[in-house]
């Protein structure tokens, strides 16, 4: 098996590289060997190729998502931002809060299990090596049609590899969504999102300062997961001695994953690390090449040294290799022996495989070989940036010009029909066949978890001091109006975290898209964006980071645009917070905000077949209003109960209150026909005491938020405009969904 | 009646962390002579009789749907006596 | 009163059951699994989790950590010993207590609220509750299923050992529905639900699960 | 080398949900043979060189100790080729 070295690229600057296979563009490889000044080693070309991916390089989104940072406020709670693995807010009290969500879509329609539980694996080591402890994760997921046959093969696979991950993590599930549509068939969309919890001057950052620092890899031993690609590379250019075809798909060891977070905050506690970086795509390739960029560039690897399972893997292979549950740290060596020693305790291997040097160069041996040598910036950071080419999609004037032609509930029956019928509908049926197949309670510190509108983890056990996070995407609303549809998603979820008091603080996202070479979809992409950093900029909130799927795509038919939000919010004293439903009669019920007829795009349109209309368009400053009126009365205790309204309009959150304590509400509103089934964003309803009614409408006024009575709790019965839907039989259809279609 | 059996195990390239957890509690206890271990699932199917070629085309088409995921694991069938 | 929590690789709910033994009143002292060495505590609590991925049988692997050999000598010698939903794995596993946990009957991992009914308040480690009395911890497992051969539940039923069982629809496939049971001398008790996370009901569906930890502290002062 | 084969399955008068859902899921897929499935596990254990009578009767030993709960499980232990 022939070494492709440095030299040996020097000598024979014309042998012929498989570039394009690896998905390089010939003007691509013609920068790889401009900036070298030669052709690049096989392992160099590996290299790059990975990182210069649409995955990891962001080559396609560059230019939009630079108005994060761009428009963004100034906010001194923001303490990391963008760029790192993860950013980090300010919560107070000395504590840090970093948060993040991702996408591992693909892998999970090739193997539903592992695809998901390695995405729960990899969002969580992002957390981590910010320096914090994971607390909670969430899982927004997208499927086809809740009975397509697709569906059924991935789904149950998905929630078990989630479950199965997380919960072995000791990690609650605190939220999540599942939402059914024929665009995701061939296409589900598994996002995680992991939070995670520190003091101010535990953060650790991906940087690998000081010349003779230690380079240590920690974790799994480096096998053949993911190199799919990579294995033309070692085809092409060697006889390759090993297994002919390496898998792409990776395998999760969550138990592995568990004793290297314990070990590795064991480890931060000591202050044993200058810099860290997991490994997750690309590997060595990337934590390697990060790690030298963020310091001052050099660093040596002999990569012989890392730690294989599978004995025949090339050197290239383990420059790619997505191997799960590995660390990368930067290492003093009067820290080295401690360092050892904590990872023996948790039987946890490690190696040094290289060291920091004062050089500005990235060199790695194999076998004392010279097979990379580059100016890690250019692997890393100066992949390159393609402005590609948008146009509004011919769609969209033709739906937005579309009226909706809906039935229209307006007598008892079909009142109660419709409440029945958007209780049962697989988007909005009781999600618990999935949420109790999620560990909640593991850590003692949840607060909230669904199917409350945020979760809500504690994370101080004296003072009480807790954070709250929500996602929240309407794909239907993106795909009608995709610059609105963003800003929407993001109101949702800030409103989400404040029907329970918490103040919004922060964004995460994960842009999910189809391919970015359809200037169709890469106009609803640059409008989301544009919309979400426009809404951001509104809100004063900061975009700490996120991720970017693109190629959700099944032949010419793109995903629904769905840029799933993360909206996470502080709430100093938990004990205080202002619970989803009531449990109790003789409350009074009310609603903020005001209703138009806002059916286009709703889920009483979806069930008929409609997907047109014009979406409704964002009132932020109406909504900061209201999250205001909601945190105020969170702490003047004004409220019982509040609960947002979204898909499914008030029928849908009526349903959720009154079964969550299974106590009824008799509810009277005008035009029930538009009431029942809108979703003109900005409203919630709340609970109160009868005697606080002036506090309240007082608060409302100082707001200028609307106002409206609803009608009272109690009985057994939800009851609306006469309309007599009793609880035993609202429950059975919110609940036999799930267990009827995934058993 | 006779039984059909099927074994399903992880192929070689895919990470076993069952067998690994097995390989490294085994020295543990003192027990020396596993190079590695991997674990894997065996199905044991009674069927009506002797079974037939179509019975076992059958068994081998119901391995590869629902008894393995030929995504990341490998099956055999046989008559056991 | 000292209270052990023992962490073994892959423990989950070892900060849980220690804040629930401290706040029944106990001193909690945390226990390594490498180390054969009880520090002097006077009861021990084995904690729920996946310790050592539970690969190969929850448990199975676990019980022949070093802790355990002296845990096993002390629950012999008459020391309150309790396990948790793993820790009931272990101790069937160790065989301190008889039967074993299998897959649950759905095959999911299954968390909810559940209802259960004290059945035996004479153990070390259920004297705070009445007999019979209904209590709602979480349950969270994929592997709760309580078995045995017909002759040792005809023993655990004869000799009422069975601690708690499920209420209602059965959660699991456990046989007889049992979610509890304890040994002969009802030192050792082992429990499918969680009952440190039903110590207050800001975290958990109730304040239900801290009998169980009261229980102890009075078993030891006596 | 040599590889160990020790087969692991639940006693026939344990309750086996697993061979018990692939029994109901046979059918569902148009597959008619079975007249009944337990699942159990298998452990491929590879040794250096011919496995002599003494580490046999060692692998005996661990599959009684660690790989089997005999509480609920037998096992087999045999050499494959
Ligand atoms: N949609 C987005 N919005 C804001 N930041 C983003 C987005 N997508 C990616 N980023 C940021 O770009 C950086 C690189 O992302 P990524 O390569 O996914 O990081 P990692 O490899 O650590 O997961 C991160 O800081 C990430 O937060
Ligand atoms: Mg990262």
């Amino acid at each position: 098996m022939a070494l492709d070295t440095v030299s040996i690229a020097q000598n024979n600057p014309d042998t012929s590289q498989p570039f394009a296979e690896l998905g390089l563009k010939p003007d691509e490889y013609a920068r790889i060997k401009e900036i070298l000044g030669r052709r690049p080693t096989s392992s160099e070309l590996a290299m790059y190729s990975v990182m210069w991916s649409e995955h990891c390089s962001y080559k396609s989104s560059k230019v939009h998502l630079k108005q994060f940072g761009e428009k963004a406020v100034k906010t001194d709670a923001l303490l990391v931002g963008i760029g790192e693995n993860a950013g980090v807010v300010d919560v107070g009290q000395g504590y840090a809060v970093t948060f993040k969500i991702e996408s591992h879509n693909h892998p999970s329609f090739v193997e539903p299990y592992q695809g998901a539980a390695t995405g729960v694996g990899g969002i969580v080591r992002d957390i981590l090596t910010m320096g914090a402890r994971p607390i909670a994760v969430m899982d927004p997921l997208r499927f086809g049609p809740a009975d397509a046959a697709d569906t059924r093969r991935v789904l149950p696979g998905i929630i078990a590899g989630v479950g199965g991950y997380g919960n072995c993590l000791g990690l609650p599930n605190i939220g999540g969504e599942v939402v059914f549509d024929e665009t995701y068939i061939g296409n589900p969309l598994v996002n995680a999102l992991c939070v995670g919890v520190m003091k101010h001057s535990d953060i650790k950052l991906a940087k690998a300062a000081g010349a003779g620092n230690l380079v240590v890899l920690y974790g799994a031993k480096t096998g053949g997961d993911g190199i799919g690609g990579v294995s033309v590379l070692a085809s092409e250019t060697f006889e390759s001695s090993g297994p002919a075809k390496r898998p792409a798909v990776q395998v999760g060891d969550p138990f592995v994953e568990k004793v290297l977070i314990e070990c590795s905050l064991e480890i931060f506690a000591e202050d044993l690390v200058v810099g860290i970086q997991d490994l997750g795509g690309a590997g060595l390739s990337c934590a390697t090449s990060e790690l030298a960029s963020g310091g001052s560039g050099g660093m040596k690897v002999e990569l012989d040294r890392v730690p294989l399972r599978d004995a025949t893997l090339s050197p290239e292979e383990i420059l790619m290799s997505e191997s799960q549950e590995r660390m990368c740290a930067i290492v003093e060596p009067k820290n080295i022996a401690r360092f050892l020693e904590i990872c023996k305790k948790w039987d946890v291997t490690v190696t040094v495989i290289g060291e920091v040097t004062d050089g500005e160069r990235l060199e790695i041996t194999w076998h004392g070989d010279l097979i990379v040598d580059v100016p890690p910036r250019t692997v890393a950071h100066d992949g390159p940036v393609y402005n590609r080419p948008l146009a509004k999609p011919e769609y969209v004037d033709r739906v937005n010009a579309e009226t909706v032609s809906v039935p229209r509930p307006k007598t008892a029956d079909e009142i109660k029909a419709t409440v029945l019928k958007l209780a049962a509908t697989p988007n909005l049926a009781d999600k618990s066949w999935v949420t109790s197949q999620y560990d909640r309670y593991v850590q003692g510190n949840t607060i909230q978890s669904q199917p409350d509108d945020s979760g809500m983890v504690r994370i101080d056990e004296k003072t009480h001091l807790g954070v709250a996070v929500a996602t929240d995407a309407n794909a239907n609303w993106s795909y009608l109006n995709p610059y609105e549809g963003a800003k929407l998603a993001l109101a949702e979820a800030a409103r989400n975290i404040a029907t329970a008091g918490a103040k919004p603080l922060a964004v995460t996202n994960c842009l999910n898209f189809g391919s970015p070479e359809d200037p169709g979809v890469m106009w609803q992409f640059a409008e989301s964006v544009r919309g979400l950093a426009d809404g951001c900029l509104e809100m004063g909130l900061p975009v700490t980071g996120g991720n970017v799927s693109f190629y959700n795509q099944t032949g010419a038919v793109a995903i629904l645009p769905t840029p799933v939000i993360g909206v996470l919010g502080v709430i100093d004293d938990v004990r205080t917070r202002t619970p989803m439903s009531f449990d109790r009669a003789g409350l009074d019920l009310y609603l903020l905000g005001e209703t138009a007829d806002d059916i286009a795009g709703s889920e009483w349109a979806y069930m008929h077949g409609q997907r047109g209309g014009s979406a409704p368009v964002a009132d932020l400053q109406r909504e900061m209003r209201l999250i205001e009126l909601l945190v105020a009365g969170r702490t003047s205790k004004i409220f019982t109960a509040a609960h947002d309204l979204s898909q499914g309009g008030l029928s849908a959150s009526l349903t959720e209150m009154v079964l969550r304590y299974h106590v009824g509400a008799d509810i009277k509103v005008e035009n029930v026909e538009i009431a029942l089934i809108s979703e003109t964003p900005g409203r919630v309803i709340v609970a109160i005491e009868p005697v606080v009614k002036e506090q309240l409408l007082a608060l409302a006024k100082k707001h200028e938020i609307v106002i409206t009575r609803l009608g009272t709790t109690g009985g057994q019965d939800l009851v609306i405009n006469g309309a007599i839907i009793p609880l035993e039989e609202l429950r059975k259809a919110h609940s036999e969904t799930f267990p009827k279609l995934f058993g | 009646m006779a039984k059909i059996v099927v074994d399903v195990m992880l192929k070689p390239e895919i990470l076993d962390p069952q067998g690994v957890a097995v390989s490294a509690a085994l020295p543990r206890l003192g027990f020396n002579f596993a190079k590695s271990v991997r674990q894997g699932k065996r199905f044991e199917i009674e069927v009506e009789g002797e079974p037939t070629p179509v019975q076992l085309a059958e068994v081998e088409k119901a391995a590869e749907t629902l008894l393995a995921n030929p995504v990341i694991e490998t099956f055999t069938v046989r008559v056991e006596k | 009163m000292k209270v052990g929590v023992v962490t073994f690789p892959g423990t989950l709910d070892d900060r849980d059951a220690a804040r629930a033994a401290t706040n029944a009143g106990t001193t909690s002292i945390s226990l390594w699994h490498g180390d054969a060495d009880l520090k002097g505590v006077d009861a021990v609590i084995l904690p729920g989790g996946f310790s050592y991925g539970d690969y190969l049988r929850c448990g199975a692997i676990s019980r022949f950590a070093p802790v355990m050999e002296k845990i096993i000598d002390a629950a012999n010698g008459g020391m309150p010993v309790l396990g948790i939903c793993n820790g009931f794995q272990v101790l069937c596993e160790a065989h301190l207590l008889p039967g074993a946990l299998t897959r649950n009957h759905e095959l999911h991992f299954l968390c909810r609220d559940q209802k259960l009914e004290i059945t035996n308040n004479k153990t070390s480690w259920t004297t705070s509750f009445s007999m019979g009395q209904e209590v709602v911890i979480p349950l969270k497992n994929g592997e709760g299923s309580f078995q045995c051969d017909d002759a040792t539940l005809a023993t655990l039923e004869g000799e009422g050992r069975v601690i708690a069982r499920y209420v209602g629809e059965n959660p699991n496939g456990s046989r007889n529905k049992i979610a509890g049971i304890t040994n002969e001398r009802g030192n050792v008790v082992g429990l499918m639900p969680h009952p440190e996370h039903a110590i207050d009901t800001l975290t958990g569906p109730t304040a239900d699960g801290l009998g169980f930890f009261t229980s102890v502290l009075k078993a030891l002062v006596k």
